[in-house]
C-alpha cells in the first residue's frame, strides 16, 4: 500500500468515527435506538465472523449465545447487580460453552458442527422459556435497568448509544489486536489448510476451539446490551433466526474480512428501512439479494470490493514481478 | 342550470377548502407480527385494519378527513417491535395500533405512555393492563375476564372435579393456563395433567394418551385453531368421551372445517369470534372473505374494532385530539346501534380493558349452538 | 554421528493393499539423505507415517532417541520435525512475510506470549533472514498467491525451516520448477545444511538433483527398502537400475 | 403397556413423514454435496402450487399432476440450474446459507401472494381411522407410512437394479472416476435433482391434508428430517428412513415419558449423541474426515 494510500484510509476512518459521534447528537429516538442496536448486533457479528471467516467453523447458535448474555443482564441486573457483573458471567459462561461445543468440530466434518450449534440454539432457547423460575419464562423479563457508565446515566437514548458505540469500539479495538496477532494468523491458517497448519507446528485442535470460544463471548457481549437496550427479553428473539440472521450478516458483509460485519450488520438493520416502500416484499427481496451476492461473491460484498482492488494490486505487482525477475535471472 | 353548475363547483371548492382547513388525513401507524412466528396475527389485524380503513374513508373518512395507516413489521420480536413502535411515534401518529404479542406489547406500551398516545392493541395476557399505563387499550377480552367464566361452566354446569390442561406454550397460551389454574385452584378442581404443547406441532398422540392415563372429568383446551383441530382429531382417535372445553380457538368454524366431526361437542366461551350469533359480524365476514378470499381469525376482528373504536371516540370528542383520546375512550361504551362497525356493544373500563357480551358454545354437529349468553356486565 | 532418525519396521496397509511394508532406515546429523523411488512405491506414505499425518499400522519412530510414533504433526513439529508437501501449500491471502512467521511462530513461547505479545511474535527479523537467504526480498509484502510458482516453491522451503528444526522431510521440492529457479533452490538447500547444521530427507524424481545434492540415497519399491548408499553405489546397484533407472 | 404400543403406532406414522423428506436431502448431499436448508420449504411449496391450479378452477386430480410437475420444474430443475450449479463451486457451505435464504424467500413468497393463514388441503386417502390389532390408525398415516417404504424399495430397486441406478451410485461415490468411466454425471445429477422433487411433491400432497397448507409448516418439517437424516446416515437412503422412523418414535416416548416441555430437546440429545459417537449415522458409511 502506497503512504498516500495509508493517509486516506486513516483519514477515512477518523471520517467515520467522528460521523458516529456526532451525526446521532440530532437524531430522534427512533435513529439512535437503531443506530444502538447496530452497535450491539455488529458485536455479536465480529464473533461469528471469527469463528467462521477466519477459522472456517459454522455456528448456527451465535443468537443462542446473545440469548445466554442478555438474560445473564436481565437477571442480575433486575436483581441490583451491576452490568459489568453480569457481563464477566456471560463472558466465562459463553467461553466454557463455546468451546464445549467446539468439542464436535474436532472430530467430525466441518458442517456437523452447524448441525450440533443447531441443536444447540433450540436447546437454548427450551431452557430461557421452561425454565420459569430464573428467566421468568416465556413472559419475558422486563424494566431491566440502563447502566451508570463512569457516574453517567445512560437511561437516556443518546447515552445509551455512546455506550453502545464505546463498547463496540472496545470490542473493535480488542478483536483488531486478536487478528493481527500470531493467534489470528493461526485462526487464518486452520481455516485456509488445517493440514499444512498442523506441519507447522500450530495445534489445530487448540485454535479451534479457541476462535469458538471466543467469537462465542462476544456473542455473549452483545447480549449483555442487548437486554439493557430494549429493557425487556423474553426468549423468542433468541431462537434460531437470530443465529440465521447473524449467520446471514456475516456472509452478506463480507466474511473473514475486519469491516464484514459492521457493513452486514447495517445492512440486515436499516435493510426494512430502505426497502420500506416495497411493503410486505422485502424480506423476499432481501433473501432473493443474499442468493444473487452468493452466487456472484461468496465472500459477500467486501468480498468484490476486494477482487477489485486485489486486481489492480495484481497488475501493479506483475509490473514489478517483471522487473524482479530480471533482477533474478541476471544474478550470479 | 347554469346557476346550478356554478353552485356545484362552488360546493366543490369550499369542501375541498374545508378539506384543506382541517389539515390532511388522519395519521395512524401500525406495528404488527407481518413476518416470523406471529405472521398469521399480524396479517390478520392488518387486514382488518385496511378493510375498516377502506370502509370508513369510502363514506367520506372520519370527520370529513381520511385515515391513512402505515403499517410496520415487528418480525414477531419484541425488539424489532420496539425500533418500529419508537420510530412511529417519532413521528407523532393519531393514535398507535398494535402489536399483538403479549410481549411486544409490554416492550412497546410504557414508549406510548412517554409519548402520550393511546396504543391499542391485541394482547391479550392478564398483566399488560394491571400495571396502570393509562394509554393502552384491549381490542378483546383479556385472559383475566375470560378465564373465569370457563372456570365457573367447568364448575357449575360440568360439575367437574379433576380436568386436564392442553395448552401451547407460547404467551398466548401460558397466560391462558398461568389463570385458569388460578381460578381451578378457588373452585378446588384439581388439575389432573398439565400439558404443554408446542406452535405448530403436528402429532398429539403422546398428549392425548397422557390425558387418557390420567382419567379427568374434563379436558381445557387453549390451544390456537390449527392445533386445536388436530388435537380434537386425536382425542376422538384415542376414544375420549369426557367434555372438551376451551376458548374462542377451540369453537370457531374453522376448526369445525379443519376437524371435522372430531369437533362435535367441543364447548367453549367465545368473546370475539366471526361465528359469533349477530348479523353485524355475519356482515363482516362476508366483507373480509370478499376482500381477502379467506375467513379471518379473531385477529382479523380485532384489527377491525380497532380503526372503529378510533372512529367512535373521535367523533365523541368532536375533533381530532391526540391528548384527549385516551381520557375520552375510557368508560366510554359505544353501541352498535349507533356504530355499526363496532359490530356488538362494548364499554371499557379505567385500565383499558373491554366489557362486551360473550357466549358459551357447543359445536353440534359442525354447527356452533349457543348454549348461554353471557351478558355484558354493565 | 549420532542418528536424528530412526525408523524402524514401519508398515501401513489401507484395506488389503501395503503401501509401506517393514521399512527401517537412519537419518544421520546433518547429512541429506535422498528418497527415490517409482510412483506408487510408498515414499508419501512413509513420510506421513514417520511425520503422524497417518498412524502406521506397525513400527516405531524416533526423534533423537524419543519414540514419537502416534504423536500429532503439530507435536512432532515442536520437537523439531518440519516439511513441505509434494503439491504447494503455501497460504496464498497471507504475504511472503507472514507465510514465514506464521511457520515460525509456534516455536516461540507460549500460546499466552502469543496473544499478548508482538504481533510478529518477535519474528521478524528472522523472517526477513530467511527472505533474504532464499533471495525473496522484493516479494516480502506481496501476497504469497500472486507469486510465480518457482517463487512459491521457494517460500514453501523457506517456511520448512522457520522454527529451526533439526530434521526437514522434502517431498518433491524441484517439482514443477523451472531450471534456472531449480539450480537456485538446490544451491540454498546446500547452504542451509552446511550453514544451520539441518539434516534432510528428500524425496525426489529429479535424479540429477538427488544425486548432486544428497549424502546418501535410499530406493523403495512395493513399499519395502530396495537400496541404500552414496549416490555411485546406488547408481551402481543393479537391483536399483532393474526396478528403477531401468526404464 | 397397551398405551406405549399406541405411542410406537403414532411415532411411526409421524416418524414415516420425516423419513419422506429426509430421503430427498441424503440424495442431494451424496450426488451433489447440497446441504438443503430450504428441504421443509420444498415440500411446504407443491402444496400451494397445487392450491394455486384449483383456484383457477381446476379439478383436483389435474392440480396434482400439474402441481408435480411444476415441483420438477421448479425444485427440481430451476433449483439446480439457478442456485445449486453457480454456487457448487464455491464449496458447500456457501451454497448451504445460500439455500436458508431461499427457504426465507419461499415462505415470504407464499405468504404474500398467497396467505398467512392456513388452508385445509383435500386428501388422496379416505380421512377415516381403521383399527389394527385393536389400535386405531388413520388412514392418513397408513397412506404415509406405506408411501414411505414404497419410496424405499422404489430407490433400492432403481439403485441396485437398473443401469440408471449404478450410474448414480458411481456417480456419488466419485463424480471424477464416474466420468471417466463414461458415466453421464451432468445427467445423473440433474436426475437427482428430479427425484428428489418428486419425493417433496409426494409428500406434500400426503403431508398438507394432516399439516395444512401453511407457509410455515416446513420449519418444524425440515429440521426434523434433518435430524433424521443425520442420526439415520447422511449417505444412505435407507438410514434416512431408518432415521426418520426413530426420531418420531422418540419424540412420542419423550413426550409421554419424559417432559412435553422439552419434547423438542430429546431428538436433538439423540443428535449430538450420535454426531459425537457415530458420525457416520446409524447406517451410514464413514466418511474420511477433514482436520
Amino acid at each position: 500500500m502506497s503512504a498516500t494510500a495509508k493517509y486516506w484510509r486513516i483519514a477515512l476512518g477518523v471520517a467515520v468515527i467522528a460521523a458516529l459521534i456526532i451525526a446521532p447528537m440530532n437524531f430522534n429516538r427512533y435513529g439512535l435506538y437503531i443506530l444502538s442496536q447496530w452497535a450491539v448486533m455488529t458485536i455479536a457479528a465480529m464473533g461469528l465472523n471469527l469463528t467462521l471467516g477466519y477459522a472456517g467453523q459454522v455456528s448456527l447458535a451465535q443468537g443462542a449465545f446473545v440469548g445466554i448474555g442478555a438474560y445473564a443482564a436481565a437477571i442480575m441486573t433486575t436483581q441490583g447487580m451491576p452490568l459489568i457483573a453480569a457481563l464477566g458471567v456471560a463472558v466465562v459462561m459463553c467461553f466454557a460453552i463455546g468451546w464445549i461445543l467446539g468439542y464436535p468440530a474436532l472430530r467430525v466434518q466441518h458442517h456437523y458442527l452447524a448441525f450440533v450449534t443447531l441443536a444447540f440454539s433450540t436447546l437454548a432457547f427450551l431452557v430461557f422459556r421452561n425454565e420459569d423460575w430464573l428467566t421468568k419464562g416465556i413472559y419475558g423479563i422486563s424494566n431491566i435497568p440502563r447502566p451508570n457508565v463512569l457516574g453517567f446515566a445512560t437511561n437516556r437514548p443518546l447515552p445509551f448509544y455512546y455506550f453502545c458505540l464505546g463498547s463496540l469500539g472496545i470490542v473493535s479495538l480488542a478483536m483488531w489486536w486478536l487478528i493481527r496477532s500470531p493467534w489470528g494468523r493461526a485462526f487464518v491458517a486452520l481455516r485456509e489448510n488445517p493440514v499444512r497448519a498442523l506441519s507447522l507446528g500450530i495445534d489445530t485442535r487448540r485454535y479451534t476451539l479457541m476462535a469458538f470460544a471466543i467469537g462465542s463471548a462476544l456473542g455473549g457481549v452483545a447480549g449483555t446490551l442487548y437486554a439493557p437496550l430494549t429493557q425487556y427479553i423474553d426468549p423468542v428473539p433468541f431462537n434460531l433466526s437470530l443465529s440465521l440472521d447473524l449467520l446471514m450478516m456475516v456472509i452478506v458483509g463480507g466474511s473473514g474480512f475486519f469491516f464484514g460485519p459492521f457493513l452486514g450488520a447495517m445492512i440486515a438493520v436499516l435493510l426494512p428501512e430502505w426497502l420500506r416502500f416495497t411493503e410486505g416484499y422485502y424480506l423476499m427481496l432481501y433473501a432473493v439479494a443474499v442468493m444473487l451476492l452468493l452466487i456472484y461473491s461468496p465472500t459477500g460484498i467486501l468480498g468484490i470490493l476486494d477482487r477489485y482492488l486485489s486486481e489492480r494490486r495484481t497488475k501493479a505487482a506483475s509490473a514489478l514481478r517483471a522487473v524482479a525477475k530480471s533482477r533474478l535471472e541476471t544474478a550470479p | 342550470m347554469r346557476s346550478r353548475i356554478f353552485a356545484g363547483l362552488l360546493l366543490a371548492a369550499v369542501s375541498a377548502g374545508a378539506a384543506f382547513a382541517q389539515g390532511g388525513p388522519i395519521k395512524l401507524a401500525d406495528v404488527a407480527e407481518l413476518s416470523g412466528g406471529g405472521a398469521t396475527v399480524g396479517n390478520n389485524w392488518k387486514n382488518g385494519i385496511d378493510l375498516a380503513i377502506e370502509e370508513i374513508n369510502a363514506k367520506g373518512g372520519l370527520l370529513g378527513r381520511k385515515l391513512e395507516v402505515t403499517h410496520a413489521d415487528s418480525q414477531s420480536n419484541p425488539g424489532v417491535a420496539r425500533a418500529q413502535v419508537q420510530k412511529a411515534l417519532d413521528n407523532e401518529p393519531y393514535v398507535l395500533l398494535g402489536p399483538g404479542y403479549s410481549g411486544s406489547v409490554k416492550v412497546t406500551s410504557p414508549l406510548a405512555a412517554e409519548a402520550g398516545i393511546a396504543q391499542i392493541m391485541g394482547g391479550e395476557a392478564a398483566e399488560l393492563t394491571q400495571g396502570g399505563n393509562k394509554f393502552l387499550f384491549r381490542t378483546s377480552f383479556g385472559q383475566q375476564s375470560s378465564m373465569p367464566k370457563v372456570a365457573k361452566y367447568i364448575h357449575d354446569e360440568l360439575k367437574a372435579k379433576s380436568v386436564a390442561i392442553v395448552w401451547v406454550n407460547n404467551d398466548f397460551g401460558k397466560g391462558g393456563r398461568d389463570v385458569i389454574t388460578k381460578e381451578f385452584a378457588k373452585y378446588n378442581i384439581k388439575i389432573a395433567a398439565d400439558i404443554s404443547t408446542e406452535a405448530g406441532q403436528a402429532d398429539f398422540a403422546a398428549d392425548v394418551s397422557k390425558i387418557k392415563a390420567a382419567a379427568p372429568d374434563a379436558v381445557f383446551i387453549y390451544l390456537n385453531e390449527e392445533e386445536s383441530a388436530r388435537i380434537l382429531k386425536e382425542l376422538k382417535r384415542q376414544a375420549i368421551t369426557v367434555p372438551l372445553v376451551g376458548e374462542t380457538t377451540l369453537v370457531g368454524q374453522k376448526v369445525v372445517e379443519l376437524a371435522g366431526d372430531a369437533a362435535n361437542g367441543a364447548r367453549g366461551h367465545v368473546g370475539l369470534t366471526t361465528d359469533a350469533p349477530v348479523d353485524l359480524v355475519k356482515a363482516f365476514r362476508e366483507k373480509f372473505v370478499k376482500k381477502y378470499n379467506y375467513v379471518p381469525d379473531h385477529n382479523g376482528l380485532k384489527g377491525y374494532l380497532a380503526i372503529y373504536m378510533i372512529k367512535a371516540t373521535t367523533e365523541k370528542m368532536g375533533k381530532v385530539d391526540a391528548k384527549r383520546f385516551a381520557d375520552t375512550l375510557h368508560g366510554l361504551t359505544i353501541k352498535a346501534a349507533s356504530e355499526p362497525g363496532i359490530l356488538m356493544d362494548v364499554t371499557f373500563d379505567e385500565k383499558g380493558d373491554i366489557d362486551r357480551q360473550g357466549f358459551l358454545v357447543e359445536i353440534v354437529e359442525g354447527k356452533q349452538v349457543v348454549k348461554q349468553v353471557l351478558p355484558k356486565l354493565n | 554421528m549420532t542418528a536424528v532418525l530412526e525408523v524402524s519396521n514401519i508398515k501401513k496397509s489401507f484395506g488389503g493393499i501395503k503401501a509401506v511394508d517393514g521399512v527401517s532406515f537412519d537419518v544421520r546429523e546433518g547429512e541429506i539423505l535422498g528418497l527415490i523411488g517409482p510412483n506408487g512405491c510408498g515414499k508419501s506414505t512413509l513420510f506421513n507415517c514417520i511425520l503422524g499425518q497417518l498412524t502406521p499400522t506397525d513400527g516405531e519412530v524416533k526423534v533423537d532417541g524419543k519414540v514419537v510414533t502416534g504423536l500429532r504433526p503439530s507435536e512432532l513439529n515442536r520437537l523439531g520435525v518440519s516439511r513441505t508437501f509434494q503439491l504447494l501449500q503455501v497460504f496464498p491471502k497471507l504475504s511472503v512475510r507472514e507465510n514465514l512467521i506464521l511457520a515460525g511462530q509456534e516455536h516461540q513461547g507460549n500460546m499466552m506470549s502469543r496473544l499478548f505479545g508482538p504481533s510478529d511474535a518477535g519474528l521478524s527479523a528472522a523472517a526477513d533472514q530467511m527472505i533474504g537467504f532464499f533471495k525473496l526480498d522484493h516479494l516480502a509484502t506481496e501476497a504469497a498467491g500472486g507469486l510465480s510458482y518457482g517463487q512459491q516453491k521457494l517460500l514453501d522451503a523457506a517456511m520448512a525451516f522457520m522454527g529451526g528444526p533439526r530434521l526437514v522431510l522434502l517431498d518433491e521440492p524441484a517439482g514443477g520448477v523451472n531450471l534456472t529457479m531449480l539450480g537456485d533452490l538446490k544451491e540454498r538447500l546446500a547452504a542451509i545444511n552446511r550453514e544451520k547444521r539441518a539434516t534432510f530427507v528428500v524425496i525426489e524424481h529429479n535424479m540429477e538433483f538427488v544425486m548432486s545434492l544428497c549424502t546418501r540415497v535410499m530406493v523403495m519399491a512395493e513399499g519395502k527398502l530396495l537400496a541404500m548408499g552414496t549416490p555411485a553405489e546406488v547408481r551402481a546397484n543393479p537391483a536399483v537400475i532393474e526396478a528403477y533407472l531401468g526404464h | 403397556m397397551s398405551n406405549l404400543l399406541d405411542l410406537l403406532v403414532a411415532g411411526l406414522a409421524t416418524g414415516a413423514i420425516y423419513a419422506l423428506v429426509a430421503v430427498g436431502f441424503t440424495l442431494l448431499w451424496q450426488t451433489s454435496q447440497t446441504i438443503n436448508f430450504a428441504q421443509g420449504e420444498f415440500v411446504m411449496l407443491p402444496a400451494f402450487l397445487m392450491l394455486a391450479v384449483m383456484h383457477a378452477g381446476a379439478p383436483f386430480w389435474l392440480a396434482v399432476i400439474l402441481g408435480i410437475l411444476l415441483s420438477l420444474l421448479l425444485l427440481g430443475l430451476g433449483f439446480k440450474l439457478l442456485l445449486v450449479d453457480p454456487m457448487l463451486r464455491h464449496g458447500v457451505l456457501p451454497l448451504a446459507i445460500a439455500t436458508m435464504a431461499l427457504a426465507i424467500g419461499m415462505k415470504e413468497a407464499v405468504k404474500q401472494f398467497f396467505s398467512a393463514e392456513a388452508s385445509p388441503f383435500p386428501s388422496i386417502v379416505p380421512a377415516g381411522d381403521v383399527s389394527i390389532l385393536g389400535r386405531v390408525v388413520s388412514l392418513q398415516s397408513l397412506g404415509v407410512l406405506a408411501l414411505a417404504i414404497a419410496v424405499v424399495i422404489g430407490l433400492t430397486l432403481l439403485l441396485n437394479r437398473t443401469s440408471i441406478g449404478h450410474q448414480m451410485q458411481a456417480t456419488a461415490q466419485n463424480p471424477t472416476v464416474a466420468r471417466i468411466i463414461g458415466v453421464p454425471v451432468e445427467r445423473m445429477i440433474l436426475l437427482t435433482f428430479l427425484i428428489n422433487a418428486f419425493l417433496v411433491a409426494l409428500a406434500s400432497l400426503l403431508i398438507t391434508p394432516i399439516y395444512l397448507a401453511k407457509f410455515s409448516s416446513g420449519e418444524v418439517l425440515g429440521q426434523a428430517a434433518f435430524i433424521a437424516a443425520i442420526v439415520g446416515g447422511f449417505n444412505q437412503v435407507r438410514g434416512a428412513i431408518a432415521g426418520g422412523l426413530l426420531i418420531g418414535v422418540v419424540d412420542n416416548l419423550a413426550a409421554a415419558y419424559v417432559s412435553t416441555q422439552y419434547r423438542a430437546a430429546v431428538p436433538l440429545a439423540l443428535l449430538i449423541i450420535i454426531i459425537l459417537f457415530r458420525p457416520q449415522g446409524l447406517l451410514g458409511r464413514p466418511e474420511e474426515r477433514t482436520v
